[in-house]
């Protein structure tokens, strides 16, 4: 075995550092000096991000470019011994994956700390702030390092815990406090059918070790995904019970569907906008969100093993990506609109998985490739809607305007950005989605088509904001006064948009891949692609760019459509009349009832017998001599009958 | 006179001292207790030390073996006719279950630190309470564990009916009386075993071997007695009217150890001396158990007041326990070993935190209350990291324990048919969900939004003895969370020999 | 000499009959006290199985234990009854005491005889002296009718007890051709004269330790005689009782009871449930305790299931740590009364605060009744069950814990008046010397028989 | 002519006795006068009295331990009367009557 470098041999390192500075500042510096926690935090940040750059270059230099590039597990020690070869170990899993994983999420991180230490200023709370986003990336950093599905299901956890923190960072306001809460329950759902996987899976992979022919895997545990995704494990669990993994691997997308808010889950995202807007940035832009598409992609050669859990994830994220998209171009809110943009990008990383197959990987490549870019020109994209709202002090779109000479850095980044993500050629966008349609035509062609027509819908709803806000007149006087943000705001703004153009040009077949990838897209797909981003360039410059008079004829032209739309379709409705009048009308009072007036009623009502019968035993006292006797004689009767009776 | 004796006896002894102080030293009496209940903290953890010594020499020889191995034994014999014996040891499961016990004791003084009323006498019943849960833990002959039971049992009444709230005497006693008929099915269960397996003993009656049609009617007279104590499901109503009206340090105390004397009776007796009577009983408890779980979450949703809001959530807690019990599963018997302490822990910590808060707004009403964090964000803190632990965040002792039972669960047993394990097990999962539910709409009425009544703008935050309560309790959490190989080493030792059996 | 406790006795009384013709309030508790504790030592020393008067007069083990339980349950009765026979103040003071003392010190000679005869005539002769005497005694309060109703209803079931006894004597003395008990015993063949000799002697004894169908004048009585002959009676007489049934069920009719288990476990569990529940009702305390003594009876009556000395040792044990408990009770009772008059349980409101010794003394005597452990209570009431359990009847053992288990209702519910409720009591209770004195001896007592195995071993060492 | 009546067996005294003594509890259970149920009283302890002199005659013939019984038995029924008097007058001063149906003062 070659020896490992500095990095990699100490990359505990990476969850240490956040872990130390979490509890240094939580406890100790948050109270004292609030200018000190954020500088504290956001330094630790960024030792991890050098220690996350250290460590891939140092695996680079170990696994060269074209290599082979294998899965190494540098640390691990024994956290949770259940049985002999169930145990799950604390540990950190590097291979292109989870190297990848770990530059975007201390990058993203580092940069929105480094944002928010401006944005935040003046905050009661701003040292509370810090310390939980410093537990946010470590719980991000331990979920995406994990050697086994358990430690992944602890630090998953511990997303969601932070993310409802930091939701509710305005616990004061009564909307961020439900969105918190809906967060929390939604996922934590969704968690119930990740654990339940989790359950099934390893109670199957349990059973293999006691079978001979796994011998040689015995220094394995049931939970680690060398072993789950091990090739001999997998077709022994698909022959065992085909139907069963199936189960096991739907019950684990349901787990990633609430956590990258897929369709039915979908609904804690837009409320999570509640958050500072940092927050939604850091969480639920670029990291939380693509944790999901993480979990698909780590288990990647299990679900290729089930036919069926692949369509169910092609077809959930297909239709999560039309339907955010359709949603998106009728928001007001600046951040709902990029909420639901999110979604329909996570609608389109599903999808390409769900395309993808062992055999040829293209979708699973193009996926990841393409949370890398989302990651980078999605958090700009929020960051600087967060120093427009900053600025205008309001997320109404339709209350900004002609900003583009006031705010002139966050204008240029913005529109970066923006072309990025409408996927037009030079941008890192278009590099990630031409992917992906690439691997969708050759599986799946109608995906093909959706993604396609949703490449315009993006295009045209992301121009939208953009004439809206930047172009044209002010249309409030908020706009009108707008100043351009503080420098520690701007620095993370520039650094993401040359982020967001470079990271195009990533070379991802060869980082993933030992040898090079067929090619056989056609030529035409890359112009048919960026031809659709400008259509719906063009239809938002037509409808937006001076005056609105097209729009509101078209929105007119829909009617009640539109307001259906823009009201998400009121599944938020649908999902709080389920909760609130059936199962806690339905379900809970009665039990309650149930418990008061049923099970305690017969409790008491023994008690009450005895006290009855001891009422009328008493009548049998009349304190007359004759009674007295007779009932003499009478129990001599009773002795005797007894005696017949019992004794012979 | 071994340090177990010491152990066990040392708040009989402090209650005494108590009583005996003139009450023209009231002060004093808080004092007396503070520092003895910690002098007895430092002495369990020098108790653990000592077992994990002589423990360490045989941890592999215990997977294998089929009888329970005690360490620092003392035995005398104390009634020759029907040769009981003073005979106590200590094996994982007890070292666990004393360090639970100790702690609670310990912050359950603390938290009655500013109690008027008649201190002294409350003090004293507290101590002796404890006495007889210690003596529960460390005492393997069946007389002397009946003994240590009920006087555990009987200083409930006056702590509750003296210095309760509410209506007092009803629950003080119903519960009384509960236990009480409960430990009567335990009385008639330890005479069957006397007069069949001809001694106390608890050791050589695992020698002996019981016929089966007599394990068929003890198991389950022994599982229901102590299943009253452990709130199994139909006789569970004791707990929440029990815990609503009792003082903060006796539902801490009852709540976080005393029911958990329930699933130790189980495991410890029960099921070790009748494997046979477990398997064949073993389906229709966990049906039971899973009733408990799920109904208990479910009652927490809709109680409006905090007290009961925690009552039920042990209810469905310790119908982990029996779960985890009645699975008669390797992992699942450990899981519940485990739930028992982070359980007592958890429920230790949220009752205390009641009682502070019930301190100072005088009233448990959650819809009444709301925005306090900002007033007393140590306590709110607090009442959130109980929460998280209670839905079995990771990282806290919960999830260890929750996921021990869930796993156990999944791999069932080989009495059982695999479907039905597995159903009744994703069911008890699904309680994780509305445990979330039920907590955070409760924590967040009573902490988080605006301030609803202005009487609270001046309330403060936790003063110092409270910050140690909740600091001790919540170290624990996560100590036992974030290292759970520790506490499963100290455990597993004494779990194979209950498996080995069936 | 193995008579010399009775005649210690009888000299005893005669000397407190004549001193207190002479000499004005002498105080005869003292010589009363004196005497029996000079009698009690006696008998220790005495060698056991010792005969007398050509085998008229034996001192069998059974005999001695039962000789000690009469002095113990005298000695206690009179030193709590301290106050309503020498204390002229007191509400519940009795004319002319020194009479009933002496009546008092000849019933303890009665049942001392009644243990250590052979024939059926010593046995009914002194069974008589032992219960007679009592109908006079319940009639002693002259001023108020109810003590006379209580001695009318005491007389006519009594009288209608031992005809029913004397019958059955006769059929016995018929059938088996001698008077002498171990002979009969050889004689015995089962015939149906027997078998309804039997019956007879088991209505006759039910009477005395008040078995449930026969128990209905014990309420009555002990409400309206005076306390102290109540707490005599729960004590000493049922004691009696128990010494009798002892003696016809070990000796006279063994292997006739070994085959009624069945029989015997129905009356228990009758006595048991019915003494309990009516308890539940009682407002008036000495009827409460009338229905509590009813109920240990129950408890009683397992002891004798299967017929083996483990069951006599256990119902002697029982009853030595009934006579600290039950007597303890009583003497806070007459404490109470004999300072406020009051019998009704509601009168007992925040005793914990108005005198909190008397208050904990009783706390711990109930406890002990309704057979908590450290207490001596449970470990009689465990030795009982497990007789019971050893003869196979579970069930019996289950009723019987769930049994003790609602006597906790009510005994809790004492507690309650004196612990929890608001005291309304105005004036303090205050408790003559003596009395003070054994109530804390006895309660020591009462939790000292709970730990300590000494007494049980030694009572094992006789059988 | 007494020698047609042969001498009565044991079986004849004792059916005297039964008799004796089932009258004498039938009075005991229809009397309500205090005096009449002590009068029955009386007559039960007499019955007794006759078959433990009957059984000595007849079946126990060695020894005379019935006879004596039956002396100790007149002693006994002699106090029980006397105690039962002193009772029935305390009771007649205060409520000039001996009504027993009446005398329920003490129930519940």
């Amino acid at each position: 075995m070659n020896t490992y470098g500095f990095f990699l041999t100490n990359i505990w390192l990476i969850l240490l550092i956040p872990l130390l500075s979490f509890i240094i500042v939580g406890l100790f510096i948050g109270p004292k000096n609030k200018k000190l926690a954020g500088i504290f935090a956001t330094t630790s940040i960024f030792v991890c991000a050098a220690l996350a750059y250290g460590a891939t270059f140092e695996y680079l230099s170990l696994f060269p470019l074209g290599a082979e590039h294998p899965v190494i597990v540098p640390w691990s020690v024994q956290w949770m011994p259940y049985l002999e070869n169930l145990t799950a170990t604390l540990g950190i899993m590097v291979d292109p994956l989870s190297l990848l994983l770990m530059m975007i999420i201390t990058t993203v991180s580092s940069m929105v700390h480094l944002y928010s230490i401006g944005y935040m200023h003046g905050d009661p709370g701003y040292s509370r702030f810090f310390t939980v986003l410093n537990l946010f990336t470590l719980s991000m950093l331990g979920l995406v390092v994990a050697p086994n599905i358990l430690q992944m299901f602890v630090f998953w956890e511990l997303v969601g815990a932070s993310s409802f923190f930091l939701i509710g960072f305005y616990y004061t306001k009564a909307s961020a406090v439900a969105a918190s809460k809906k967060a929390f329950i939604v996922t934590r759902f969704a968690d119930l059918g990740f654990l339940l996987g989790i359950l099934i899976l390893s109670y199957e992979a349990y059973h293999l070790f006691s079978l001979e022919a796994f011998a040689h895997l015995s220094s394995y545990n049931a939970f680690d995904f060398n072993f789950l995704n091990h090739p001999e494990v997998i077709n022994a669990l698909s022959t065992a019970d085909g139907a069963l993994l199936t189960f096991a691997l739907v019950l684990l997308f349901i787990g990633a569907a609430g956590k990258s808010a897929m369709f039915p889950l979908h609904i804690w995202l837009p409320d999570a906008m509640e958050g500072p807007t940092p927050v939604s940035a850091l969480i639920h832009a670029a990291t939380m969100v693509v944790a999901g598409v993480y979990l698909v992609g780590r288990l990647f050669p299990l679900f290729g093993s089930s036919e069926v859990a692949l369509n169910v994830v092609t077809y959930v994220g297909a239709f999560t990506c039309v339907f955010a998209a359709v949603i998106a171009c009728t928001q007001n809110d600046i951040k709902r609109v990029l909420a639901f943009s999110t979604l329909s990008q996570l609608g389109y990383m599903m999808l390409s998985l769900g395309v993808a197959s062992p055999l040829h990987k293209l979708g699973y490549l193009a996926s990841n490739f393409h949370l890398m870019t989302h990651a980078f020109f999605k958090a700009l994209l929020f960051l600087g809607a967060g120093s427009i709202i900053h600025a205008v002090h309001s997320n109404d779109i339709w209350q900004m305007g002609g900003l583009r000479k006031k705010l002139p850095v966050t204008h240029i980044t913005f529109l970066m950005a923006t072309i990025a993500i409408a996927g037009i050629p030079p941008f890192s966008g278009f590099y990630s989605k031409d992917e992906i349609l690439a691997a969708a035509l050759v599986n799946n062609p109608i995906v093909f088509i959706i993604g396609l027509f949703v490449a315009a819908l993006t295009a045209f709803y992301m121009f939208r904001i953009y004439f809206l806000s930047f172009c044209g007149e002010a249309k409030s006087d908020g706009a009108k006064q707008a100043k351009e943000s503080s420098i520690s705001m701007l620095i993370p703004l520039i650094f993401l948009s040359v982020l967001s153009v470079v990271s195009g040009w990533f070379p991802f077949e060869k980082f993933f891949l030992s040898e090079a990838l067929v090619h056989n897209t056609p030529s035409w797909l890359p112009i048919v692609a960026s031809g659709s981003g400008l259509l719906g360039v063009l239809l938002a410059y037509l409808f937006y760019f001076k005056k609105t008079t097209y729009a509101n004829s078209v929105k007119n032209g829909f009617g009640p459509l539109h307001t259906v739309i823009q009201n998400k379709f009121y599944i938020d409705a649908v999902y709080l009349f389920v909760v609130h009048k059936i199962i806690f009308r339905f379900i809970a009072a009665p039990i309650a009832w149930i418990d008061r007036h049923i099970v305690d009623a017969t409790m008491d009502k023994t008690a009450y017998v005895t006290k009855e019968s001891g009422l009328v035993l008493k009548k049998i006292q009349t304190g007359n001599i004759h009674t007295y006797t007779m009932m003499f004689l009478l129990g001599g009767l009773v002795l005797f009958l007894l005696l017949l009776g019992v004794g012979f | 006179m071994g340090i177990l004796s010491i152990l066990v006896f040392l708040p009989f002894v402090l209650a005494v001292i108590v009583l005996l102080t003139p009450n023209s030293k009231a002060h004093l009496y808080k004092w007396i207790c503070a520092i003895g209940t910690g002098l007895h903290l430092v002495l369990t953890a020098v108790m653990t030390y000592m077992y994990y010594q002589s423990y360490a020499v045989d941890r592999l020889a215990a997977k294998t073996s089929l009888h329970t191995k005690l360490y620092l034994v003392e035995q005398w014999s104390w009634f020759k006719a029907y040769d009981i014996e003073y005979f106590i040891g200590v094996d994982g499961m007890s070292v666990a279950m004393m360090i639970l016990t100790s702690i609670i004791i310990f912050t359950g003084v603390l938290a009655s630190w500013n109690l008027e009323h008649r201190t002294k006498e409350f003090l004293a019943f507290l101590l002796v309470l404890v006495t007889g849960v210690f003596g529960v833990f460390v005492s393997f002959d069946l007389f002397l564990f009946f003994v240590f039971y009920e006087v555990a049992v009987l200083p409930m009444y006056l702590l509750i009916g003296v210095w309760g709230t509410g209506k007092k005497e009803y629950s003080a006693m119903k519960l009384t009386l509960m236990l009480m008929a409960g430990s009567a099915l335990l009385l008639a269960g330890i005479l069957a075993i006397y007069t069949e397996g001809g001694s106390f003993n608890l050791l050589e009656l695992g020698h002996h071997k019981f016929p089966m049609e007599m394990q068929n009617w003890v198991y389950p007279f022994l599982f229901l007695g102590f299943g009253v104590l452990g709130a199994l499901f139909p006789f569970h109503t004791w707990s929440p009217d029990g815990h609503a009206s009792a003082p903060t340090a006796v539902s801490m105390l009852h709540a976080g150890v005393l029911m958990k004397l329930g699933g130790y009776g189980i495991l410890r007796v029960a099921m070790y001396l009748f494997p046979e009577g477990a398997i064949q009983w073993g389906m229709t408890f966990l049906v039971l158990a899973t009733i408990n779980v799920v109904y208990g979450s479910f009652a927490a949703v809709k109680q409006k007041d905090l007290k009961y809001f925690t009552a039920y959530s042990s209810v469905s807690h310790c119908g982990f326990i029996i779960f985890g019990l009645a699975t008669l599963n390797f992992v699942a018997i450990k899981g519940a070993v485990i739930q028992m302490f982070s359980h007592g822990i958890m429920t230790g910590l949220f009752f205390s935190l009641i009682g502070m808060v019930y301190g100072r707004t005088k009233t448990r009403d959650i819809p009444s209350m709301g925005g306090l964090m900002k007033v007393m964000p140590w306590l709110g803190v607090s009442f959130y990291i109980g929460g998280l632990a209670s839905l079995g965040l990771p990282s806290l002792s919960g999830f260890v324990a929750e996921s021990h039972i869930f796993v156990g669960g999944f791999m069932g047993n080989p009495w059982t048919s695999k479907l039905t394990m597995q159903a009744l097990t994703a069911l008890a999962t699904m309680s994780i969900v509305v445990t979330a539910v039920y907590v955070l709409r409760g924590l967040a009425q009573v902490f988080q939004g605006e301030i609803t009544n202005p009487k609270f703008e001046l309330l403060t935050d936790a003063t110092v003895t409270e910050k140690l309560v909740t600091g001790i309790l919540i170290f624990t959490l996560f100590f036992v969370g974030i290292f759970p190989s520790l506490m499963i080493d100290l455990i597993e030792g004494s779990i194979w020999p209950f498996v080995n059996r069936f | 000499m193995i008579m010399l406790p009775e005649i210690i006795v009888i000299v005893t009384a005669l000397t407190v009959l004549v001193l207190d013709l002479f000499v004005k309030d002498i105080n005869k508790v003292q010589i009363a006290l004196a005497g029996l504790l000079s009698a009690l030592v006696s008998i220790i020393v005495l060698p056991i199985g010792g005969e007398l008067l050509g085998g008229q007069f034996i001192l069998s083990p059974t005999a001695f234990w039962f000789k000690i339980i009469f002095l113990l349950s005298a000695l206690i009765t009179i030193s709590i009854s301290y106050d309503s026979l020498m204390v002229k103040t007191s509400k519940i003071f009795l004319q002319s005491s020194s009479e009933f003392l002496v009546i008092m010190l000849l019933i303890i000679c009665g049942m001392m005889y009644l243990v250590s005869s052979t024939s059926l005539i010593s046995l009914y002769v002194s069974l008589e002296l032992a219960t007679i005497p009592l109908f006079a005694l319940a009639a002693w309060h002259k001023k108020e009718s109810k003590s006379a109703e209580a001695a009318l209803k005491y007389l006519f079931s009594g009288a209608l007890a031992s005809s029913l006894l004397l019958l059955a004597f006769s059929f016995l003395y018929g059938t088996t051709g001698t008077m002498n008990l171990s002979e009969m015993a050889v004689a015995m063949t089962f015939s149906p004269l027997q078998i309804w000799a039997f019956i007879l002697i088991t209505m006759g004894v039910g009477f005395k330790m008040t078995m449930v169908p026969f128990h209905f004048w014990a309420a009555d009585v002990y409400e309206g005689a005076p306390t102290a002959l109540a707490s005599f009676l729960s004590v000493a007489s049922k004691a009696a009782g128990v010494a009798v049934l002892v003696i016809f069920y070990f000796h006279v009719f063994p292997d006739l009871v070994k085959s009624l288990n069945g029989f015997l476990a129905i009356i228990a569990t009758m006595t048991m449930t019915l003494g309990n529940l009516v308890a539940l009702t009682q407002k008036n305390i000495k009827r409460f305790m009338a229905f509590s003594s009813i109920s240990q009876a129950g408890y009683i009556l397992m002891g004798f299931m299967g017929v083996e000395s483990m069951g006599l040792v256990s119902v002697l044990f029982y009853l030595i740590v009934y006579i600290f408990s039950n007597l303890v009770i009583f003497g806070v009772i007459m404490a109470v009364s004999s300072s406020t008059g009051k019998e009704e349980i509601s009168d007992y409101k925040g005793l914990s605060i108005s005198n909190p010794m008397l208050a904990f003394a009783m706390m711990l005597a109930l406890f002990s009744l309704s057979g908590i452990p450290p207490l001596s209570g449970f470990l009689g009431k465990f030795f009982l069950f497990s007789v019971a359990a050893k003869q196979g009847f579970h069930w019996l053992v289950v009723v019987a814990a769930l049994n003790s288990t609602v006597s906790l209702y009510y005994y809790l519910g004492i507690i309650k008046e004196m612990y929890i409720n608001k005291a309304d009591l105005s004036e303090s209770i205050l408790v003559s010397a003596p009395v003070k004195w054994t109530l804390s001896l006895c309660t020591v007592v009462v939790v000292a028989l709970g730990v300590l195995p000494q007494v049980y071993d030694l009572i094992l060492e006789g059988f | 002519m007494l020698s047609i009546i042969q001498e009565p067996g044991l079986t004849y005294w004792l059916l005297l006795s039964t008799v004796l003594f089932s009258i004498g509890l039938y009075g005991f259970f229809t009397r309500t006068n205090a005096i009449g149920i002590l009068i029955s009283v009386e007559l039960m302890l007499n019955a007794a009295a006759i078959s433990f002199v009957s059984f000595n005659n007849f079946a126990v013939t060695g020894d005379l331990d019935g006879q004596i019984m039956t002396m100790f038995i007149i002693a006994v029924a002699a106090a029980e009367v006397v105690i039962g008097m002193a009772i029935f007058i305390q009771i007649f001063s205060k409520q000039r009557h001996l009504n027993v149906t009446k005398m329920n003062e003490l129930s519940r």
